[in-house]
C-alpha cells in the first residue's frame, strides 16, 4: 500500500537512486544487472500506474505534503500514463541492448558510470512525463540534457565527430532551456503561479495579456528545440547519429517523444481561454512547418548514405507527422498524434538498434557502400529491421498502418484534400529510402566477411522484441488506439 | 609562485578557517543567507586552494578521488534517501513532517538532512571538477 | 510619464537588451569559448530578469526579523535562480569539459574550421570504403 | 529611489562589460570579464533583496565557473580567431526576440510594484507560515528545501549528472583511449596494405 500510494515518486526517486550507487560499482557487468533490474521496477510500477489511472483517471501527486499551487505536483491522466508506461518499456529493452553494445563501444572503467548516466536519463523521462510544475519541468529538461550530451559525447571513443554533435546539441538545448526560462518567467509575473493547471485557472480569472501569451511562446519555442521540431531541430541528426548505438536507440525511442507529449500539453491543456491565439498558431504556424518537416526530412533521407543519419533525418520527418496531427486541432487529430507517438517510438527503437547492430557486424560506420550484402550475412537482425522498415511506411498488419489510418482519418474529417494527397505523396516517398536500403543490404552480393562470428542473441533479441510488439499493435491494435482516445480526451475533453 | 613561503604559510592558515565557514554557511542556512551549495562551494573553495598552492598531487593525497566520487554519490543518496524514508514512515516523498512530534522540529530536521545531501553533493562535484580539469593530459 | 515609464521598465528593458546580447555571442561567434560565455552572459541576464520580477519597493530580503509591517521581497523567484544558478554552472562545466576534448580532438576550436575538418572526416568514411571495396574486387 | 539609481548604476556597468567581452579577443580577459559580470550580477541581486541567490551567484557564478575556464583554457588557444558568422542574421534575430519581450515587459507589473499578482498569489503563504509554523527566518532556505524540495532534489541530480558527466569525459577511458586506438588500428591497416602491397 505504501508503494502503490507513491508510484509517481518512486518511478522517478528509484532510477535517480540507483544511478547513484551504480556509478560507485566497480564491475561493469554487475553496474548493468543493478541498472536492467532497476528497469524492469520501473515497468512493473508503470504497470501498476495504468491500472492505477485506469480506475481513477486522474491522480496528482504532492511532494511533501504540500498542496498545489505551493508544492510541486506531478499529474497523471490518460494523456501521460501511456507514455509513462512506453518510456518504461523502451528503456527496459534498450538496457537489455545496451549489455552487449555500450561494452563495445565504451571503455569497461568507465561503464558503470555511462550505466549511472543512463539510469539519470531515464529518471528525467519519467520526470518530463509526469511533472505538472512549469519550473520543475525545467530541471528535468537540464536533467535529461545533460545526461544525453554525456552519452552523445562518449559516441567519440568511435568517432570524433560526436564530440561536436555533443557541443551543438549542449549550446541548443542550452538556448532552447533559457527561452523556456524566460517563458515561465513572464508566465509567472502575469499569473503568480507555476503550477500548469493553477496557471490555466488564474489566466481565466485574470485575463490574459500579452506578457502571458509571450510567455507561452516562448515555452513553447524551448519546448519545440527539445522535441526537435523541423526549423529547430538542427542538433537532432548528428546527435542521433554520432552517439553509441544503445543510446540512439533509447534518445530515438522516446526522449523527443516526451517533449512533444508536453508541447501538446501546453497547446491544448493550458491556454484555454486563448483559444483564438492558439487556432491560429496551429493553423498558420504549426500546420505549415509540419508540412516542411515532413518533406525535408523524407527528401533529406533519401540523398543521405549513412544509415544513422538516415534515419535521424526521418525522425524529423516523422515528428513533422505528429506535430502535422495536432495542428489539425480535433480530438481525432490529437488522438492520431498520440497514437504515432506511441508507434513511432517503438518502430525507431528498433530500427536504430539493428543499425548498431549491422555496424558491428561489419565494424565500421553504417552507410550505402560499406553495407552491401550484409542483410544476408546477418538474417535475423535484418528480417527485423525490414519489418520495422515496413512499419515506418506504414503497411498493413503494422503498428505504423494504425498511425498512417487514424491520421488520414483525421484529415478526412477536416474534407480536405490537398492534406490527404501530401501525406500519401510523403509516405511513397518514404518507401524510396527504405528501397535503396534493402536493394544495398539484400539484393546486392557481400563484399566483406563479418568482423563477428555471428549475430549476438542479446542483440536482435531487443530488436525481435520491439518488432514483436510492433506486429502486435498492429493487429490488436485496441489498447494503443484506446490509449490515444484517452489522451485527447484528457487533454480537450470528450469532444 | 608555488615555491614562494607566502602562499604556503597564507594557505595553510585559511584552509581550517574556510572550512569552518563552510561549516556555518552550511548548518546556518535557517537563519541567515547561505546552505548547502553555497556551503558545499566554500568547502570545496578550501581544498582547491590548497592543491593550487601545493600542486594536484598533494591535493589529490588530501582528498582521494574515490572519495571524492563516493561522497558525491553519497549527496544524493543522503537526499533522495530522505525522501524514500518519509514514504516508509506513512507520508509522501520529502514529506518532513513524521521525523518528529512536533512540526517545527520535524521540519528543521529534514532541512538539515536535505541540505547535507545537497552539501555533500556540491562539495564533491566541485572538487572533482577542478581536479578533472587540472589534471587533464591531452593526448600528443 | 513616458520617461517615468521608462525609468520604471528601465530594469527590464537593459536586462532584455543583456540578453540578446548573450544570444548574439552565441549564435555569430566562432569561438566555442566564447560561445560558453555568451551563454552565460545569457542566462545571468535572465536570473537579473528573475530577480526583478521578486523585487517588492521598499521591501527588504525574506529573511523575517519579527518587526511587525515589514515588508518583505517576493522569494520565490530567488528559489528558482539558486536552482537555476547552479543548473546553468553545471551545463558550463560539462561545456567545457568538451571543448577541451574538442581541442584535442581537432587541434581548433573555431567553428568553421571544425566545420571543414568534419566534412573532411566525412570524405574519409568514403574513401576508406572505396578502398575496401578495391582490395575486395 | 535609490535603490532604482544603483540599480540603473550596476545595470549600465554591466552593459559596459558585455560590450568589452563581445570586442576583446585574448580569452583569458574574456573569461575574466565574464566573472566580473556575474559579480557585478551579485551586486546587483543583494540591491533587489535576494541575499541567497547572491551568495550563491558570487561562489558559484564568480569563483567556480571562472576557475573551471581558467583551468580549461590551458589547453586552449590564447586567442580566438574573431570572425563571425551571418552577423546581419543573428543581429536581425535577436532584435526580433529582444523587441518581443521588450513590448511584452510593457504588460508586466512596474518594477517593485506591491501588488503584482506575483507578490499576492501563492508567495504570502511562504512568508506567513515560515515563522509562526516552522520557527525558520529564513524564508528562501525553507522554501528551497520544504515546499520545493523537489526541485532542489533535482538540481542536486544536475550538479552530480555534470560531476560525473565531465570525470567520464575527462579522465575516463573512452575518450582518452580513443586516438590510441585510432592511431592503432589505422597503424595496423596501413600495416596490412603494406603487406598486400608486398605480397602483390
Amino acid at each position: 500500500m505504501l508503494i502503490l500510494d507513491n508510484i509517481p515518486a518512486l518511478l522517478v526517486a528509484i532510477p535517480l537512486l540507483a544511478s547513484a550507487v551504480v556509478s560507485l560499482l566497480p564491475s561493469a557487468r554487475i553496474a548493468w544487472g543493478f541498472a536492467f533490474f532497476t528497469t524492469l521496477i520501473c515497468l512493473y510500477m508503470a504497470f501498476e500506474l495504468v491500472g492505477i489511472i485506469s480506475s481513477t483517471q486522474a491522480l496528482s501527486y504532492a511532494f511533501g505534503g504540500w498542496e498545489p499551487p505551493w508544492g510541486i505536483v506531478f499529474v497523471l491522466d490518460s494523456a501521460n500514463v501511456y507514455l509513462v508506461l512506453l518510456v518504461a518499456f523502451v528503456s527496459v529493452i534498450a538496457t537489455l541492448y545496451a549489455y552487449t553494445m555500450l561494452a563495445r563501444e565504451i571503455a569497461v572503467e568507465d561503464l558503470p558510470k555511462a550505466y549511472a548516466v543512463w539510469l539519470l536519463a531515464i529518471a528525467s523521462l519519467f520526470g518530463l512525463a509526469m511533472t505538472g510544475d512549469a519550473f520543475n519541468l525545467f530541471v528535468f529538461l537540464e536533467i535529461s540534457a545533460l545526461s544525453s550530451i554525456t552519452l552523445i559525447a562518449l559516441g567519440a571513443g568511435q568517432d570524433r565527430r560526436a564530440l561536436l554533435a555533443a557541443y551543438n546539441y549542449l549550446i541548443i538545448g542550452a538556448i532552447g532551456a533559457t527561452f523556456y526560462v524566460i517563458g515561465v518567467g513572464y508566465l509567472y509575473a502575469a499569473t503568480g503561479s507555476l503550477n500548469l493547471i493553477d496557471i490555466t485557472d488564474r489566466l481565466n480569472e485574470l485575463g490574459t495579456n500579452q506578457a502571458a501569451i509571450t510567455g507561452l511562446a516562448f515555452m513553447l519555442a524551448g519546448i519545440m528545440v527539445k522535441a526537435g521540431v523541423f526549423p529547430v531541430h538542427i542538433w537532432l541528426p548528428a546527435a542521433y547519429s554520432y552517439a553509441p548505438s544503445a543510446v540512439s536507440s533509447l534518445l530515438a525511442a522516446v526522449a523527443t517523444k516526451v517533449a512533444i507529449y508536453y508541447f501538446a500539453r501546453l497547446l491544448f491543456g493550458i491556454f484555454i481561454d486563448i483559444t483564438q491565439l492558439v487556432d491560429f498558431f496551429l493553423l498558420y504556424i504549426l500546420m505549415p512547418v509540419s508540412v516542411l518537416a515532413i518533406f525535408y526530412g523524407t527528401i533529406a533521407a533519401i540523398y543521405q548514405s549513412d544509415f544513422k543519419r538516415l534515419f535521424a533525418l526521418s525522425s524529423i520527418a516523422q515528428i513533422g507527422y505528429i506535430t502535422f496531427a495536432f495542428s489539425l486541432n480535433s480530438h481525432s487529430g490529437i488522438s492520431a498524434g498520440f497514437i504515432h507517438i506511441i508507434n513511432h517510438a517503438l518502430i525507431k527503437g528498433a530500427l536504430f538498434m539493428a543499425v548498431g547492430i549491422f555496424a558491428l557486424g561489419i565494424g565500421s560506420r553504417a552507410t550505402m557502400s560499406s553495407m552491401q550484402g550484409v542483410g544476408r550475412q546477418m538474417p535475423i537482425t535484418f528480417a527485423g529491421f525490414v519489418l520495422a522498415g515496413l512499419a515506418l511506411i506504414g503497411v498493413p498488419l503494422t503498428a505504423g498502418f494504425i498511425s498512417k489510418l487514424y491520421l488520414f482519418k483525421a484529415i478526412f474529417e477536416t474534407g480536405n484534400g490537398f492534406y490527404v494527397a501530401l501525406i500519401a505523396l510523403s509516405s511513397v516517398l518514404s518507401v524510396l529510402y527504405l528501397w535503396k536500403i534493402f536493394e544495398v543490404m539484400w539484393l546486392k552480393e557481400p563484399v566483406q566477411p563479418l568482423k563477428i562470428d555471428k549475430e549476438p542473441a542479446s542483440a536482435y533479441l531487443p530488436v525481435w522484441l520491439m518488432v514483436g510488439v510492433i506486429m502486435i499493435f498492429g493487429v490488436y491494435s485496441g489498447e494503443v488506439i484506446s490509449s490515444g482516445i484517452g489522451a485527447a480526451n484528457a487533454l480537450i475533453g470528450a469532444r | 609562485m608555488r615555491d614562494n613561503p607566502v602562499f604556503k604559510i597564507v594557505s595553510k592558515i585559511l584552509f581550517g578557517p574556510i572550512i569552518i565557514y563552510g561549516l556555518y554557511v552550511q548548518f546556518h542556512g535557517d537563519y541567515g543567507p547561505g546552505g548547502g551549495f553555497q556551503a558545499g562551494v566554500i568547502v570545496a573553495a578550501a581544498f582547491i586552494l590548497y592543491s593550487m598552492i601545493y600542486g594536484l598531487e598533494e591535493g589529490r593525497k588530501l582528498m582521494p578521488d574515490w572519495i571524492i566520487r563516493s561522497v558525491m554519490a553519497l549527496g544524493v543518496l543522503v537526499f533522495g534517501g530522505t525522501g524514500i524514508a518519509s514514504i516508509l514512515l506513512g507520508a509522501n516523498y520529502l514529506d518532513y513532517s513524521p521525523f518528529a512530534y512536533k512540526i517545527y522540529k520535524a521540519q528543521h530536521l529534514g532541512i538539515i538532512i536535505v541540505e547535507l545531501g545537497v552539501g555533500l553533493t556540491v562539495f564533491a562535484v566541485m572538487l572533482g571538477l577542478f581536479n578533472a580539469f587540472a589534471g587533464f593530459k591531452p593526448h600528443k | 510619464m513616458s520617461i517615468n515609464l521608462i525609468v520604471l521598465y528601465w530594469n527590464y528593458i537593459i536586462v532584455i537588451m543583456l540578453m540578446m546580447a548573450g544570444l548574439y555571442i552565441i549564435i555569430s561567434n566562432q569561438n566555442f569559448i566564447k560561445k560558453l560565455v555568451g551563454l552565460s552572459i545569457f542566462q545571468s541576464s535572465v536570473f537579473i530578469f528573475y530577480i526583478s520580477l521578486g523585487k517588492v519597493s521598499g521591501g527588504t530580503a525574506p529573511i523575517l526579523t519579527g518587526i511587525e509591517d515589514t515588508v518583505y521581497s517576493n522569494p520565490l523567484p530567488h528559489v528558482l535562480i539558486l536552482t537555476a544558478i547552479v543548473v546553468g554552472v553545471a551545463t558550463n562545466a560539462l561545456g567545457l569539459a568538451l571543448v577541451v576534448r574538442i581541442q584535442e580532438a581537432f587541434k581548433s576550436i573555431e567553428e568553421h574550421k571544425l566545420l571543414a575538418l568534419k566534412k573532411e572526416d566525412g570524405l574519409k568514411d568514403i574513401q576508406i570504403e572505396d578502398s575496401k571495396e578495391d582490395s575486395a574486387v | 529611489m535609490i535603490e532604482l539609481w544603483v540599480n540603473v548604476f550596476l545595470v549600465s556597468l554591466l552593459v559596459i562589460i558585455t560590450f568589452y567581452i563581445m570586442r576583446l579577443r585574448r580569452l583569458i580577459g574574456i573569461v575574466a570579464l565574464s566573472g566580473a559580470y556575474s559579480l557585478t550580477a551579485a551586486a546587483i541581486f543583494v540591491n533587489m533583496d535576494a541575499v541567497d541567490v547572491a551568495f550563491t551567484e558570487a561562489a558559484v557564478g564568480s569563483g567556480i565557473s571562472t576557475i573551471l575556464f581558467l583551468a580549461a583554457l590551458r589547453y586552449l588557444p590564447v586567442e580566438e580567431a574573431h570572425e563571425t558568422r551571418y552577423p546581419v542574421w543573428s543581429l536581425f534575430l535577436c532584435g526580433i526576440v529582444g523587441l518581443m519581450l521588450i513590448i511584452a515587459a510593457f504588460a508586466l507589473p512596474e518594477f517593485g510594484d506591491p501588488n503584482a499578482p506575483a507578490h499576492l498569489h501563492v508567495a504570502p503563504r511562504y512568508i506567513e507560515e515560515s515563522y509562526p509554523l516552522f520557527h525558520i527566518p529564513n524564508v528562501v532556505t525553507n522554501v528551497l528545501a520544504s515546499y520545493r524540495g523537489f526541485d532542489t532534489l533535482g538540481e542536486t541530480v544536475v550538479v552530480f549528472t555534470a560531476g560525473l558527466g565531465v570525470i567520464i569525459l575527462l579522465t575516463g577511458s573512452t575518450l582518452s583511449m580513443r586516438f590510441k586506438q585510432s592511431a592503432t588500428s589505422s597503424d595496423n591497416q596501413t600495416a596490412k596494405s603494406d603487406e598486400e602491397t608486398r605480397d602483390a
